[in-house]
């Protein structure tokens, strides 16, 4: 679900395909018949963004047919877990949860604690964006947590304020009947599907859920795989061979930049960037990170040395290892932000990598009308992006809205090295590190990223050397020096990722993260990451043949931590330390000796066998009690319901997308509370469910890639092998649709929101169906969204007419489900393209509709029936 | 080649001498044919890479010749993809040597309407120059909160984009170097 | 109708005898399009390896295909088929039209096939029951996706017309065009059953003017590797070796995707007593082979030469019975 | 290639589902990437060889005027026929590469051998007789090519015959004798035309047998191909078809009533010229519209595997007795 595995990641996919051919079910839940839906054994067709709907279906079905794997859920989760009476629920607020405040369109999470759990503040902010409430897969690792189980339980799960059954009455009103009303589908195709998973799951079976940027991409896009995870530790498939929840991710070392982040709220191995507050030491930071128990006791060694790594020796214990220099947050400086402070004429310059935001990111538009307001701009690729040259060829010169004379931004195109031409590693989507030499020279300009900072660095230290400002002391102090390499003066990247493995106080390389102290006599440029060069060895380089390994190949690269390939692994055995299968089998407790045993690096302190029961005053892993696995949560339990961690609940719920024709069946609340928008002008947004004008956007949209492309196009669109397979930018419409707007297969569409109207080739297909939804019947369109001015093949960009709105954990956008408009034939040209979108209803304030004239708009009739 | 060589070499003779009559066989075989070798095999060397493009990891080889890129394959060896390669991943030699590569730098200043040449050295000291004039005009020492004045020691007046194609190495100098900078907004496609 | 091989014709099983002790055995493809994804991973690889240049940008609306069919610039071609039906039936269904369309192609007293593998359908391999909705949620919609390439015929009449043996049958039994010869008449496009040859007439790119086809990689063959598309699939639909290996591991694959009640399930090409003499490189198809756009019945056009021969020579001898004719009266 | 026309045409209002018989009405042959050079050398071609067997006729009757005309008739067949060949090729430098080999298994091959031989015999025959010297020589080149000039005038039917192409090879009974016919009637025109009509006797009665000879075959072709004849009947190939019909038909006739005086036997000559060129490019024509329409193809194969006399390309799994426990078909 929420992935279209075999056109995105088609060579992961023969494990699909094996496993399908050695008799696995293979069911794909998705609102398109796609390559992934034709060669699954099951495909159940949903409403683009209505998939906790369905999963909460399936939780439903499991809890009310008693289908859990009960050992390992009273064991291993904190379904007996007791929650405080101040919580309230969905169920009885209307939508909401206890907590919310209106005036700053927050959660706090007071209520949510575990009963008997102290309620005393969790240090950090409660702002949107603050780092001590991040989702960043390791969330709410903080203080305040409850060490060990949590206070009150009831193993029997009988207790009405336990989480199974606050779980239980959360679900209830998700029936199969409800759900179908909501998603489009059949209620026996749900039964069928949550039918499936429950057969195969339990000792001897698993099951596993796939999802990509068709579940992230929301704004409710945390709590989808919330769901997904619930029911998966419901059904026991977490830390088992065959189970889990795979992340398909979509660029080559996308897990890599969000591990060694190029992400603002977050520092190297997934630390909080410290925020704005009045103590701002190391030692308070600290204190509000650092967990009882778990992977997070160590919060300190972890720092520490990431500081030592980047300020060297002049970071000592007196000068708090130089965590002042570090620059504080205050709210989201997300990406989005800066796109709206370029607008605001607070950004002023800016990189842009390796990205194509004038094309890739959700409401493209915006990005463009934004980059046209920068002092400067740098702009690193391949190739002439159309990020690069919006000065000369935007959509907008055409309509009038810019003219090149009048931009004021300085735009530096920098070539860029390809992936032959620089030696590095690559975290691919399973966390597995794999290194890649240099085969060729880039020639002329083009240089590496590496390079590029590096050199940059250089250069901003040398024209500062003799700045006495103590804003530039974190800079001038900076450990900046790297071996370089060739006529280029490359920096050599191993030296950077021995940095990043980290060293002990002699110099020697560190094996694990366990080593790291936080007395600042170990280095360490990535905690997580802490091992990859153990022994002075790039392990990210080893290349055993599969052949000449076992099926893990674990001989192959690196997978942090410490080469483990199944996080949580212990879950692979029960409770007293035993395979729950000898089918299923992975790891398990060897009593001779005293050490757990199997095909894996065990997830787990590595002696602690099943009996183990912490001592007081425990700390990090010594604190994890024996029987349970969830090492980074200090209680060692997985969080079905999470007391902390998430900004938008404690317990997923099904929301209408930001914008979408219908009302929430389940809630009087329609779409996420804390979901987040940006009203202003250049910004709006379709008017939606029952909001006046929200017929004039009668249809669901969806976007997505295809095979045959690459995101925004950069490394496709250029390429005549892969230009000439899908050469032009299409949508998807059914018969019923294409009948019902007189659209012409072969011909011309235009696709309209409150943002723009862009159009697009017609594909007529029955492989996209109208649904019933709520009793009406609404039409889907698929749109694809890799084209735009440059390259190869053009076309108009899909993103130029989805919403701004953002998953308020991680600040995702919403570009999977939203509502349009669509007419035969080409757009306007010029001018008049603006007057056509103006002509449909917006909104550009909170709660407030424009309505704009209808004679423009002859799609505004309701297709209700 | 002795001229009675040459005529027992030609096809129509060899029709005779191979017992291919009918010159469908080895009679027909060229003199290239019969010569022919791999590029793979005929390559100066080989190295070991991955596919820049989904983040499945597929390993890659790359093999060159005189300095040039001739193909890219996959790896058989990785236990991840097994040598299979998707259409993407196949077309890689095509994305390093694709005749729309820029390998020079190029420079647009403000309001103008034209790229302009600028030597490599000189835009990075352009870059470094841009850098430190923002970063001093939007530098925040301290802000107001709800926790009264805070010390952020950042600017909000730069940006960066982009990394989830890039090196992990490459990320960490990125995070590095930005962070010393004080600046904030770090991101990437993880993101979006 | 005269369908016997001409007698003057070595058959293909002769063909080794020119290469005498370098004969290998003879290679093909086994394409397997139950396992296809349509990712088009062979189209692109392909293209790579040998050179082959884009072959123009043009959208279609057929489905996904955009490269149209096999030409001089494309060797792999992926096609896709929507279809209103499901991929499934149950399995019992699917051996009863099994039954049907063998019957309607062979007639009812047909003879049994040859090949037939023994033993009945592999049982209890744990696939989903066969009430099971499934691949299409019980809505019948199927996206038919299959590999196309050269057949590598044994009788091959591309081959067999070539008129400066440009196109010769290698070592390994593979029909390749050699750049070095060709010289662009164009009798091979013609003489193809299956559409697969064209003359590449893109101007700049390498051997254009020249007939182009699968190779089969000849070179990476010679140098024991498997061809760039075979390498290339994520999913093993197209699978590369020893031809008579592949042909019994697809009667095996046949059995089992029936068992598992695919419907429409045929091996095409796979049959040494076609009209080419089985092909190379051969299918397991789930429809109608014209519905993919490959012939029913492809006759190698070479197998009715002495036929074409025959009525020319009978031609032959008329005109001269014309010219002496015209003689006999007198001379105004 | 791609066929956006295809769209609409196969499916409608269906949008991607194709039409069932066929994939997006694409074509399962390729069509020729010969252009009009090719039927304009089946016809030069035809000329030279019939021209050949004329003068050999002649020669052996002692017609020694009509021998050499007919020698030069053939020698204009000759003469033009390589580079229409060379022109047609991809690449022209290569031609030679047809000598290569020796593939009787290839009509072309085969006709460029005859080309050869025809056309070094009637060379060598018209050299001598220009310079009036050797006349063994000349009859001996005489004889060769007027004996290889008969295959020669009718290999390209065969050439067309031994392709994919379903009009042409399923006529490839009649399409030789089409091609005599025509190279008679152009051969005999020709000859009429440049000689006196005291001498050329022979070769109006060889015109206008060839004439008949190619209606005769034309008309028997086009009624037993059935379906695989509309393409001879339709479109451009038709209309091509019925103006060479009517123009050698008007050739014959002219000849016959008034072909011995030297204008008549001009104008006949030329129509049946003119109609022996037709009827080629009618035939080329009706040869690239049966290989766009996948439905010839399609439609004669399926016909065959039904009548039972192929089994097509297709093997089914299952075992026959399995069918007897199954229920009946619905």
């Amino acid at each position: 679900m929420g992935s279209n595995m075999a056109e995105n990641h088609p060579v992961a996919y023969q494990w699909v395909m094996e496993a399908r051919e050695r008799g696995a079910q293979v069911i794909h839940v998705d609102p398109r018949f796609t390559r992934t839906s034709a060669t699954a054994t099951k495909w159940v067709q949903i409403r683009a963004g209505t998939d906790i709907a369905f999963l909460g279906g399936i939780v439903n079905y499991i809890l009310e047919n008693g289908r859990e794997f009960r050992e390992y859920v009273v064991e291993y989760t904190n379904a007996p877990a007791i929650i405080t009476d101040e919580y309230r629920d969905t169920e009885d607020l209307g939508g909401f949860f206890s907590g919310w405040d209106e005036a700053s369109r927050s959660y706090g999470n007071e209520t949510w604690r575990y009963d008997g759990a102290d309620p005393s503040p969790m240090h950090g902010h409660r702002e949107m964006g603050a780092p001590t409430d991040q989702a960043t897969g390791f969330g709410g690792h903080s203080a305040g947590a409850p060490c060990c189980d949590p206070p009150h339980m009831d193993p029997t799960l009988e207790d009405p304020r336990c989480v199974f059954q606050i779980l239980k009455r959360h679900f209830s009103r998700y029936t199969p009947e409800r759900v179908a009303e909501i998603c489009g589908c059949s209620p026996d195709d749900l039964r069928f599907v949550a039918r499936a998973l429950c057969d195969n799951s339990g000792r001897e079976r698993t099951a596993s859920f796939v999802y990509s940027v068709g579940w992230t991409q929301h704004t409710v896009g945390v709590q989808y795989i919330r769901t997904a995870a619930i029911i998966q530790l419901l059904l026991g498939n977490i830390g088992r061979p065959g189970g889990g929840i795979m992340a398909l991710r979509g660029h080559a070392s996308i897990q890599g930049s969000t591990d060694i982040p190029t992400l603002f709220d977050i520092l190297p191995g997934y630390l909080p960037m410290p925020a704005a507050q009045a103590r701002h030491d190391l030692r308070t930071y600290i204190e509000s990170q650092t967990a009882p128990g778990g992977i997070w006791g160590t919060v300190d060694a972890y720092i520490v040395s990431l500081l030592k790594a980047y300020w060297g020796d002049r970071a000592t214990a007196e000068n708090d290892f130089c965590f002042d220099y570090l620059p504080r947050i205050s709210g989201d400086h997300s990406a989005y932000q800066a796109t709206l402070g370029m607008m605001d004429g607070s950004v002023k310059g800016y990189f842009l990598l390796g990205e194509n935001p004038a094309v890739g990111s959700a409401h493209s538009r915006l990005h463009r009308l934004a980059l046209a307001h920068l002092d400067w701009l740098v702009v690193r690729d391949l190739v002439e992006i159309e990020s690069a040259t919006f000065w000369r060829d935007a959509p907008e010169i055409e309509t009038g809205e810019l003219r090149t004379g009048d931009i004021p931004t300085e735009v530096f195109f920098m070539p860029a090295a390809s992936h032959v031409e620089k030696a590095g590693s690559f975290t691919n989507t399973q966390r597995l590190l794999q290194w890649r030499d240099q085969a060729v020279e880039p020639k002329g300009d083009a240089r590496s990223e590496l390079w590029f900072m590096y050199h940059l660095g250089r250069i901003i230290r040398e024209k500062l050397a003799n700045s006495t400002d103590p804003r530039d002391r974190g800079l001038l102090e900076l450990a900046w020096e790297y071996p370089l390499t060739g006529a280029t003066e490359e920096p050599d990247g191993e030296a950077v990722l021995r940095e990043i493995n980290g060293r002990q106080a002699d110099g020697t390389l560190l094996s694990a993260s366990a080593q790291l102290k936080a007395d600042g006599s170990t280095t360490c440029g990535c905690w997580i990451y802490c091992g990859c060069y153990a022994d002075g060895v790039n392990r990210t380089a080893r290349r055993k043949p599969h052949w000449e390994q076992g099926l893990e190949g674990r001989e192959w690269g690196w997978a942090w931590p410490q080469n483990r390939r199944i996080l949580y692994n212990r879950a692979s055995a029960d409770p007293q330390g035993k395979p729950w299968s000898e089918r299923k089998k992975l790891m398990w407790w060897d009593e001779a000796s005293q050490r757990w045993v199997g095909d894996d690096e065990i997830d787990f302190a590595p002696d602690h066998g099943p009996d183990y029961r912490p001592p007081d005053g425990a700390r990090a892993l010594a604190a994890i009690d024996g029987r349970r696995p969830f090492i980074a949560h200090p209680d060692g339990r997985a969080w079905i319901f999470a007391p902390r961690g998430v900004v938008d609940g404690p317990l997923p719920t099904h929301f209408e997308p930001e914008e979408s024709p219908f009302a929430n069946l389940l809630y009087p609340q329609r779409a996420n509370p804390p979901r987040q928008r940006f009203f202003r002008p250049a910004n709006p947004y379709n008017p939606s469910g029952d909001s006046p004008g929200a017929d004039a956007y009668p249809f669901v949209m969806t976007t997505y890639r295809l095979t045959e492309h690459h995101t925004a196009g950069g490394m496709s669109r250029f390429v005549p092998h892969l230009s000439e397979l899908q050469p032009e930018m299409f949508c998807e419409v059914s018969p019923e649709l294409a009948a019902l707007r007189a659209l012409e297969h072969g011909g011309w569409a235009t696709i309209v929101t409150s943002r723009s109207a862009i159009e697009a080739r017609v594909l007529v297909t029955e492989r996209i169906r109208p649904l019933d939804v709520q009793g009406k019947t609404v039409h889907q369109v698929g749109l694809p969204y890799h084209w735009g001015r440059n390259g190869i093949v053009t076309g108009d960009s899909a993103n130029d007419v989805v919403p701004l709105a953002l998953d308020p954990n991680v600040h995702i956008e919403e570009v999977k489900a939203a509502s349009c408009d669509i007419r035969p034939g080409r757009r306007p040209r010029g001018p008049a393209l603006r007057r056509l979108v103006e002509s449909y209803p917006r909104i550009t304030r909170d709660g407030d509709v424009t309505q704009a004239p209808q004679e423009h708009a002859p799609g505004t009739r309701s297709e209700g029936r | 080649m002795e001229p009675l060589q040459r005529l027992r070499s030609l096809p129509i003779v060899r029709q005779v001498r191979d017992h291919d009559l009918l010159g469908l066989g080895r009679a027909a075989q060229s003199e290239g044919s019969a010569a022919l070798e791999p590029r793979t095999k005929t390559a100066d060397a080989v190295y070991h890479s991955v596919c820049p493009y989904c983040a499945v990891g597929c390993a890659q080889l790359v093999y060159v010749k005189d300095g040039e890129v001739t193909q890219i394959e996959g790896d058989p060896a990785s236990p991840l993809n097994r040598g299979r390669l998707c259409p993407k991943g196949s077309a890689s030699r095509q994305l390093v040597t694709s005749p729309l590569r820029q390998y020079r730098v190029k420079y647009r200043r403000p309001y103008g309407t034209e790229w302009e040449e600028l030597a490599l050295d000189t835009a990075m000291d352009m870059i470094a120059d841009r850098v430190i004039a923002t970063r001093r005009e939007t530098w925040q020492d301290e802000i107001d909160t709800q926790d009264g004045r805070v010390r952020v020691n950042r600017t909000l007046g730069i940006g960066s984009l982009g990394g989830a194609t890039l090196d992990n190495e490459e990320n960490y100098l990125i995070k590095k170097l930005f962070t010393a900078l004080g600046v904030v907004s770090v991101e990437n496609q993880a993101r979006l | 109708m005269m369908r016997r091989p001409l007698p003057v014709v070595e058959r293909p099983d002769a063909w080794p005898a020119s290469y005498g002790d370098e004969a290998r055995p003879r290679l093909g493809f086994f394409t397997d399009t139950t396992l296809c994804i349509g990712c088009k991973a062979c189209e692109v690889a392909c293209k790579e390896w040998n050179d082959v240049p884009a072959d123009g940008y043009v959208w279609t609306g057929n489905s996904y295909d955009n490269t149209g069919g096999l030409s001089a610039n494309t060797w792999r071609h992926v096609a896709f088929i929507e279809q209103d039906r499901p991929l499934h039936v149950a399995p019992s269904k699917a051996r009863l039209r099994e039954a049907e369309m063998r019957d309607g192609a062979a007639g009812p007293d047909a003879a049994p096939l040859r090949d037939r593998p023994s033993g009945g359908a592999p049982r209890g391999d744990g696939y989903p029951p066969p009430d099971a909705p499934r691949g299409d949620g019980g809505e019948g919609m199927r996206w038919l996706m299959s590999s196309d390439v050269c057949k590598h015929c044994t009788d091959a009449a591309c081959l067999d017309v070539c008129p400066t043996g440009a196109l010769f049958r290698t070592e390994f039994g593979t029909v390749v065009v050699q750049q070095d010869v060709c010289n662009g008449c164009g009798y091979c496009v013609v003489a193809c059953p299956f559409g697969v040859i064209g003359r590449r007439e893109i101007a700049g790119s390498k051997g254009v003017g020249m007939a182009q086809k699968c190779t089969l990689c000849y070179d990476r063959t010679k140098d024991g590797l498997e061809p760039a598309c075979a390498k290339a699939c994520p999913t093993e639909s197209i699978q590369f070796g020893k031809l008579d290996e592949l042909r019994e591991r697809a009667s095996r694959r046949l059995e089992q995707v029936v068992a598992r009640g695919f419907d429409g399930a045929r091996l095409y090409g796979a049959n040494p007593d076609d009209g080419v003499g089985g092909f190379g490189a051969f299918f397991l198809l789930l429809d109608e082979p014209e519905v993919y756009g490959l012939p029913p019945d492809p006759v190698a056009t070479t197998r009715d030469l002495p036929s074409i021969y025959g009525w020319m020579a009978l031609a032959a001898g008329t005109l001269g019975a014309l010219v002496g004719l015209s003689f006999l009266g007198g001379r105004r | 290639m791609t066929h956006f026309d295809s769209i609409g045409r196969d499916r409608r209002s269906r949008g991607s589902n194709p039409a069932p018989d066929s994939y997006y009405g694409h074509p399962i042959v390729k069509e020729p990437v010969w252009e009009l050079g090719i039927p304009i050398y089946f016809f030069f071609g035809g000329l030279a060889g019939a021209s050949a067997a004329l003068a050999l006729g002649a020669r052996l009757t002692g017609n020694a005027r009509l021998a050499r005309n007919a020698t030069f008739a053939g020698m204009v067949g000759v003469v033009a026929s390589p580079p229409l060949l060379i022109r047609d090729l991809g690449k022209p430098a290569r031609f030679a590469a047809m000598l290569r080999v020796i593939k009787v298994t290839s009509p072309m091959n085969v006709g460029t051998w005859l080309l050869n031989a025809t056309g070094g015999g009637l060379s060598v025959a018209a050299g001598c007789e220009l310079l009036g010297i050797l006349p063994r020589l000349r009859d001996l080149a005489t004889t060769g090519s007027g004996l290889f000039g008969l295959p020669f005038a009718t290999y390209t039917a065969a050439l067309v015959a031994d392709t994919a192409i379903p009009a042409w090879h399923e006529a490839r009974r009649e399409l030789p004798f089409v091609f005599i016919g025509g190279a008679a009637s152009a051969a005999g025109g020709a000859a009429a035309i440049i000689t006196p009509p005291s001498d050329a006797g022979a070769a109006r009665r060889f015109a206008i047998a060839g004439a008949l000879v190619e209606l005769a075959a034309g008309f028997v072709m086009e009624h037993r191909l059935g379906l695989l004849g509309e393409p001879y009947s339709q479109g451009r190939a038709g209309r091509l078809t019925r103006l060479s019909r009517v123009t050698a038909g008007a050739g014959a006739a002219v000849m016959a009533l008034a072909g011995r005086r030297r204008i008549g036997a001009t104008a006949a000559g030329s129509l049946l010229l003119a109609g022996a060129l037709l009827e080629r490019l009618a035939v080329f024509e009706a040869g690239r519209q049966s290989a766009r329409d996948p439905r010839y193809v399609v439609d004669a194969q399926r016909r065959r595997v039904a009548a039972g006399t192929s089994r097509g390309a297709s093997t089914f799994a299952g075992l026959p007795d399995e069918r007897e426990t199954l229920p009946a078909a619905s």
